[in-house]
């Protein structure tokens, strides 16, 4: 998708408009997810890389169309997937700002294991879940964080079974940066995207984001987070411990951590016919590497 | 086996522990050395490590391009399970079984085949060397039948010992000449007609395609490990770490195959590696690059199915996956490797077509391409580069990623091009990237991506003709079923039925005219491949691509494809 | 439309909130009851909710299966974005447009049809009566342009309004009855014959997919929610409350089916139900459940691919993957029903042919026939139930599995019945059903599984022809192409052009005699269908299905098929 | 596969040979599989289900051969996918005793997503892992609970990514009993095993089972694994830290929980005339049910 970019003299002076693209949101008026976006483009403004150096990967659902409406590049790929994309992208191109966002149905059920993946191999990424507790794009069925009572059609009288805790997750799997926000509270969800970008290795952001759609009755989150009521621990066991007792209403960093992030891929010669000389035999000119000669080289043959 | 002997086809076997293995190896370096081509397939028993064990040779002064029919020599280390290879080993009254009578009778299994015995007393024999493993000794048994010059054999032991000392070298060197003149007392001898000595390359099928990954400019490679596609991604993991690049071992193939969007969308030439039941975890994804135009290259190493199958065995039964496992309308390239002196060329160019076209290529090798260790020729061309066209006709408000073009080709720029900015997208879309459910934008994007590949110009990649070209009978292959149809073709032809082969490498698109210059004049077409229910037959004739009365042999494994089959398929049908 | 009025085809249109899709269910109920048939087709803008949505319906004498080529009337409740939808509601020159002149000038893009405009106060009606809406005037408008009976249209505004109280059925009775007075006032009319009342069905194809997995005896369902195909989950879900049997709502599409694998096992008809992107998650299990035997029914209700696509729109594109979206030769069987009212009796089929043939069965749907909403007569019949063969020929150590029969179905006993204990596996294996990388067991079982699906009888399940059954023209269809087939064939043959229609509903196996007869004397047979590479085609011409000469006529989404479009193909063909 | 059980007259009166069948296991000798295997012999033997109504459900790997060495019924499925066939086995035959089993790649990697699904909802199934931190069947690459400077082909020099630790995985997914044993301990492990077996809902066993070909090194852990160093407890927050602090190589239960399990299946009529019936319309004698009619009934149309 082409985006409409603003031209802009030095990168010091973006601002949240560089990031507003053209598209029109399909969102629901109300919709949090408006909220996430305009604290991104902030927090993009803030870390003042140009919207040709990031990169904003995501999945499917309706906080997953949120890459067409910044001026970033973009990748909006299948469901569930955002995480593995922005683990090849970022590898291969260290250079860019890789922010990865979806949903909680994205994130947290068919993509549960890239979740677990990504935070265990630690890959400098940001991660930014929009959680409605619902599947909001396919009309309101309960996703993994859907408390056990919700009715719905999919599961009259409620799934029974108790939401698990994405940020229990993310510290059991290594990440890095744990914390939770609240979308409509736009300027410290931005302040905390800044800081999770900046925070080296993987970092996840679960944010609270009313359905008003499918759960009208998140809107009263409002009143119900918990703010600043949070401080931010290196100790992951700590971290998980206040995870477990908490309300799942408070929003904060609840850790950062020191491991160090994914290694850099060797940089080599390149130069293939160095590699083929190996399978050179019968000849007088070259010597056939040791082992390599009869059977592969292998040890895996 | 023919009068003129160009050949001999020998197993060498033994229970867990023995090394008949590196005794085959050794066997395809000494010839190697002494100028001769050659062939080697690998058995091995149920149990995952440890249980009997089996090298299948053949080495010959031509290029050996599949299984022989039958086997010239056994070479039993031991007999403990040996015999369940009985199928797989074919030997016959002009066979030769060498065994040391201290194993025990030769089994009825085999004996069966009516081949004659040798009896050697090879433990014995090894242990009048120092340090004599029995496998040396049935090394050198092997390299005396054969007629391997004494120079070479010594040659090949010492490269592929020599990391381990001089006293293992001597050691193996000592056995394996005792093997020699224990045999030589015999007075049986298969000899080959001396080689034309050059370099050459030992190579397998797996290492062939990795080698043309590194030539075609892959840096990137995300897989999951599975038999028999994991070789590629480990030769790669090894190689990069002197060649530069990346392998990322992904916790499942779909996470493999994002991981490849994701490193393509920044711009790197990208592969990822599996086999059938991997291949099927990606299919959805797959779809999504072909949507989005995001080049890769996908690599299938077929192993018999359905569901996991026999995964050390080999079949060509992913084709129909490989062409039509994706939701939708979504052409893409496949290719296929006609032979393992092929795997390179056609790798490289499979990244190529993937930069070019903007699109998933599918690379199909099969076990018995990828695992097989062969001698070649080195290859002597390399196709010529293509890239990925990245340069916008516009910048700003202006630039649209899918914009229509005659080729269907549109320019694609990586994240950090100032100006051009765009999301990459699985939903219908207008050419700028943005999604539309618009029937008008839908039916563009979606000619415009059938338009690239049915408009691009494959040259030379589509196939080969092999054979007599006039000839009235064809077979029509593709992969690993090349190889024994070749030789079924020359035994035709040798005896009066001129026949010729169409070796298909590129499978989709359909080459359609190409293959209609090919089978030009041809009476009779057979369709020739390793699976049940023809799948290339069935592809062709749906693509109207193959003439009236086309016939289909096709045949699934795990018993390897031979040209004997072949023939006498084709001689029953002609009587019938 | 034509002279003989059998049919009105009206839109009511408006933005987020004015309740045209309400409006539109409104006239399908009042037309039911009036004795009438009708469809009715919703459409929604991009927004996810709250934009814009207009009721595509038509109501007559006959069943109707497929949309009209154009409206005879539209109804806007407002303009605001309603123009969005103008390529898909064709209006022309003899169209109406009723709206209110409060909301501005009709839009351009609507305007240009040329049809006649009527302007009504359609706000201020509303407000005439007391909690009077807007949708319930349009409501009122479209009633009284078919000519429905009053007393129909209000018994439909009880039935579906009455759980809201009587105020409500008050306020909608009033609005109704103003609607229609001020259009009567108009001395406008396209008024319907009278209709034959009889109690008839009035539902979607979901809803009749779901009703066939009932009778069928699904006790078990897995699925992951995805458009257009949730809706059966969801209709499940809530039946099962008081009919019994479990909807697991599975992580992904992979555990869903999985989830299937084990409760088939474990003795329970079972169901999973997915879109395009979803199955392509779920072939590398369905390929188990071949190699394997495991029965299930699979539903796919296809929409636009390739990838995420346009998700509410409707295409056949996925039979490839169907088909053949497996690695390994896995012959599968693939049913579509033709209508509407053909889904419940070829679901509760589907569910009969898994267990009796112990095998995955793809039910193909599609967003046409899944979230179109009709009224048929009541199905006289239903298949005569099959089961599986549970009985075991012999226990203990001589109990095999997946024992060769004639019938190529075994004997398979549940986890609970003593002396049978079995492991289910994807590894290829013997009778026993141990793992056997043997050929003789591998090509055993292969062919076993080939021979149950090819020499069972299908019966009529295979599918049905309409129209003269000499006629020298034959439509091949399957799926929702059939409707559109089927007034396709009806005008060519009142036009001279007697055309018969095969309405292919067994996908595969393919029923080549019976199709072979259905097409018996056709001088010309053209395959239409609704994707872009003419999958069908391709399939039944790789499968030697079809006449020598056959044509295809393939078109992508997100368009709907109209009759008119194959009417105008096939002339022009003939023509050219 | 069929398996020749030997009959027997009394449940009470198993023996580990009623559990013991006539195929041959693939494993290499020496392979810490064995004492897995002989551990859940005895424990079903002293479970007392007769072998036709235990189903031992598994992947693909060497450890998931593992059911058709067992008498029981048996289900060999795909790569990673053992728990959702375990899922809907038990939820459409709760009668059964279901027993997961499988490897550390099969469960840990590719099977990470439905390994905390299940978890989270909580059927009353076993799933106990064979974890030799290797992919022993494809050779010896590196798994989710390799270390990270394990030098293989697949990636020389080490992965260099931190290995996550399972039990905190299932902890923060919800498992409801958690525990961890020695595959060559083989009494402790069938006692294990039968408690949890016995306990309701999920319940998780890692089992430290050495790969004698890939991994001949962990032959070593008969020496380092601390046995019975561990006391269980009911507070979730509290066995997760023990997890986090533990060498990894203590042995014992960790956590025993009291969620509630899966529900049960709606029971109904079963009559599929009487759900049709809302289908009707038009007639005289049966009325429309309000809403069904116009709409499709389901609020997310
Ligand atoms: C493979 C696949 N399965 C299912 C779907 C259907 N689908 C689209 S979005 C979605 C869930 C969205 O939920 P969430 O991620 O929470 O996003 P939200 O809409 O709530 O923001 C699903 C199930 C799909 N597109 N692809
Ligand atoms: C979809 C798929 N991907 C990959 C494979 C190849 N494969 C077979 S077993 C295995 C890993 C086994 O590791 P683990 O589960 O730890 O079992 P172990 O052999 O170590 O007991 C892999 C990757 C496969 N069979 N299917
Ligand atoms: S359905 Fe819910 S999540 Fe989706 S756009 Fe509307 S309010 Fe937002
Ligand atoms: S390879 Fe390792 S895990 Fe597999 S059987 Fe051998 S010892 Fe056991
Ligand atoms: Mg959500
Ligand atoms: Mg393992």
């Amino acid at each position: 998708m082409t985006i409409h970019e603003q031209p802009h003299a030095c990168p010091q002076q973006l601002t949240l408009k560089d990031f507003k693209s053209s598209v029109e949101p399909i969102w629901c008026s109300g919709c949090g997810d408006f909220g996430v976006l305009q604290a991104l483009q902030r927090a993009l403004a803030e870390l003042g890389r140009p919207p040709h150096e990031v990169v904003v990967v995501s999945g499917i659902g309706c906080s997953s169309r949120l890459p067409a409406y910044t001026t970033a590049y973009g990748f909006h790929g299948v469901h569930g997937r955002a995480l593995p994309v922005a683990t090849g992208l970022k590898l291969a191109r260290p250079d860019l700002e890789v922010i990865t966002v979806g949903g909680d149905g994205d994130g947290y059920s068919i993509g549960g294991n890239h979740f677990l993946h990504a935070a265990r191999r630690n890959v400098d990424l940001t991660y930014i879940v929009m959680d409605n507790r619902v599947y909001g794009m396919t009309k309101g069925q309960p996703s993994p964080t859907t408390e056990a009572d919700w009715d719905s059609d999919a599961a009259p009288g409620g799934t029974g079974v108790k939401p698990f805790s994405p940020l229990a997750i993310a510290l059991a799997a290594g990440a890095n940066f744990v914390a939770r926000g609240f979308a409509l509270d736009v300027k410290p969800l931005a302040a905390m995207i800044v800081e999770a970008v900046r925070h080296p290795g993987f970092s996840f952001l679960e944010i609270l984001s009313p359905c008003i759609t499918f759960r009208p009755e998140e809107m009263e989150w409002k009143k119900s987070v918990e703010r600043g009521a949070i401080q931010p621990t290196s100790d992951r066991a700590q971290a998980t411990a206040t995870v477990l007792s908490d309300t799942e209403m408070a929003t904060g960093i609840f850790f950062k951590g020191d491991r160090g992030t994914y290694r850099e891929a060797p940089r080599g010669h390149g130069d293939p016919e160095k590699i083929a000389a190996q399978f050179r035999v019968g000849g007088t000119a070259h010597m056939v590497p040791e082992d390599s000669a009869c059977c592969g080289g292998g040890r895996a043959l | 086996m023919s009068e003129a002997r160009k050949s001999v086809a020998i197993v060498i076997a033994g229970s867990g522990g023995t090394g008949a293995i590196t005794a085959g190896s050794a066997i395809l370096a000494a010839a190697a050395r002494d100028g001769h081509y050659g062939l080697m397939t690998k058995l091995s028993g149920a149990q995952v490590r440890g249980g009997e064990a089996a090298a299948l040779l053949e080495v010959g002064v031509d290029p050996i391009e599949s299984q022989p029919d039958r086997f010239d020599c056994l070479i039993a280390l031991d007999w403990q399970d040996v015999h369940r290879f009985a199928p797989e080993i074919p030997l016959d009254a002009s066979s030769l079984i060498v065994c040391d009578p201290k194993n025990g009778a030769v089994p009825e299994a085999i004996a069966r085949s009516g081949a004659r015995i040798i009896e050697l007393p090879i433990a014995e024999i090894a242990s009048s060397v120092e340090g004599g493993r029995i496998n040396m000794v049935g090394f050198g048994i092997a390299a005396e039948l054969a007629g391997l010059e004494a120079g070479a054999v010594d040659e090949a032991i010492r490269a592929m010992i020599g990391g381990k000392g001089e006293r293992a070298v001597t050691a193996s060197l000592g056995a394996s000449a005792a093997g020699r003149a224990a045999f030589a007392a015999t007075g049986t001898s298969m000899k080959l007609p001396a080689g034309r000595k050059a370099e050459r390359w030992m190579l397998s099928g797996n290492e062939a395609v990795g080698l043309g990954a590194l030539r075609g400019g892959i840096t990137f490679v995300a897989a999951y490990p599975i038999t028999p596609a994991t070789e590629i991604t480990e030769w790669l993991a090894v190689q990069m770490q002197e060649f530069g690049g990346r392998v990322v071992l992904a916790e499942d193939e779909i996470a493999a195959v994002n991981m490849c969007c994701g490193s393509s969308f920044g711009g790197a030439p990208t592969m990822t590696i599996t086999s059938g039941p991997g291949l099927a975890l990606k299919v959805e994804t797959i779809g999504l690059a072909i949507a989005a135009e995001i080049p890769m290259v996908i690599v299938d190493v077929m192993r018999v199915g359905p569901s996991t199958g026999i995964p050390t065995k080999s079949d060509q039964g992913d084709l129909d996956i490989a062409l039509h496992g994706t939701p939708g309308d979504a052409p893409r390239v496949v290719v296929a490797p006609i032979s393992i002196a092929d795997c390179p060329a056609t790798t490289e160019r499979a990244v190529h077509l993937a930069e070019a076209l903007q699109t998933p290529v599918m690379l199909l090798s099969d076990q018995s391409i990828g695992q097989t260790q062969t001698i070649i020729d080195i290859p002597a061309d390399r196709p010529a580069p293509l890239t990925r066209s990245t340069v916008p006709f516009a910048t700003g408000p202006d630039f649209r990623r899918y914009v229509l073009t005659d080729s269907g080709v549109s320019p694609m720029p990586a994240p950090g091009t100032p100006d051009c900015q765009w999301v990459a997208d699985g939903l219908s879309h207008a050419e700028s990237g943005h999604p539309s459910n618009s029937a008008a934008n839908h039916v563009a994007q979606i000619e415009k991506r059938k338009r690239k590949l049915e408009t691009f110009d494959f040259g030379d990649t589509w196939g080969e003709v092999h054979g007599p070209a006039d000839a009235p009978l064809a077979l029509l292959a593709f992969g690993s079923s090349v190889g024994p149809a070749k030789v079924a073709a020359e035994r035709l032809t040798a005896a009066g039925t001129p026949t010729r082969v169409v070796a298909l490498r590129l499978l989709s698109p359909v080459p359609k005219a190409k293959l209609a210059a090919a089978l030009a004049g041809a009476k009779r077409t057979v369709v020739v491949e390793q699976n049940h229910s023809g799948q290339l037959y069935r592809h062709l004739r749906g693509e109207r691509a193959l003439p009236h009365g086309a016939e289909s042999f096709a045949r699934p494994g795990p018993a390897p494809f031979r040209a004997a089959e072949i023939v006498a398929h084709i001689s029953q049908e002609v009587a019938a």
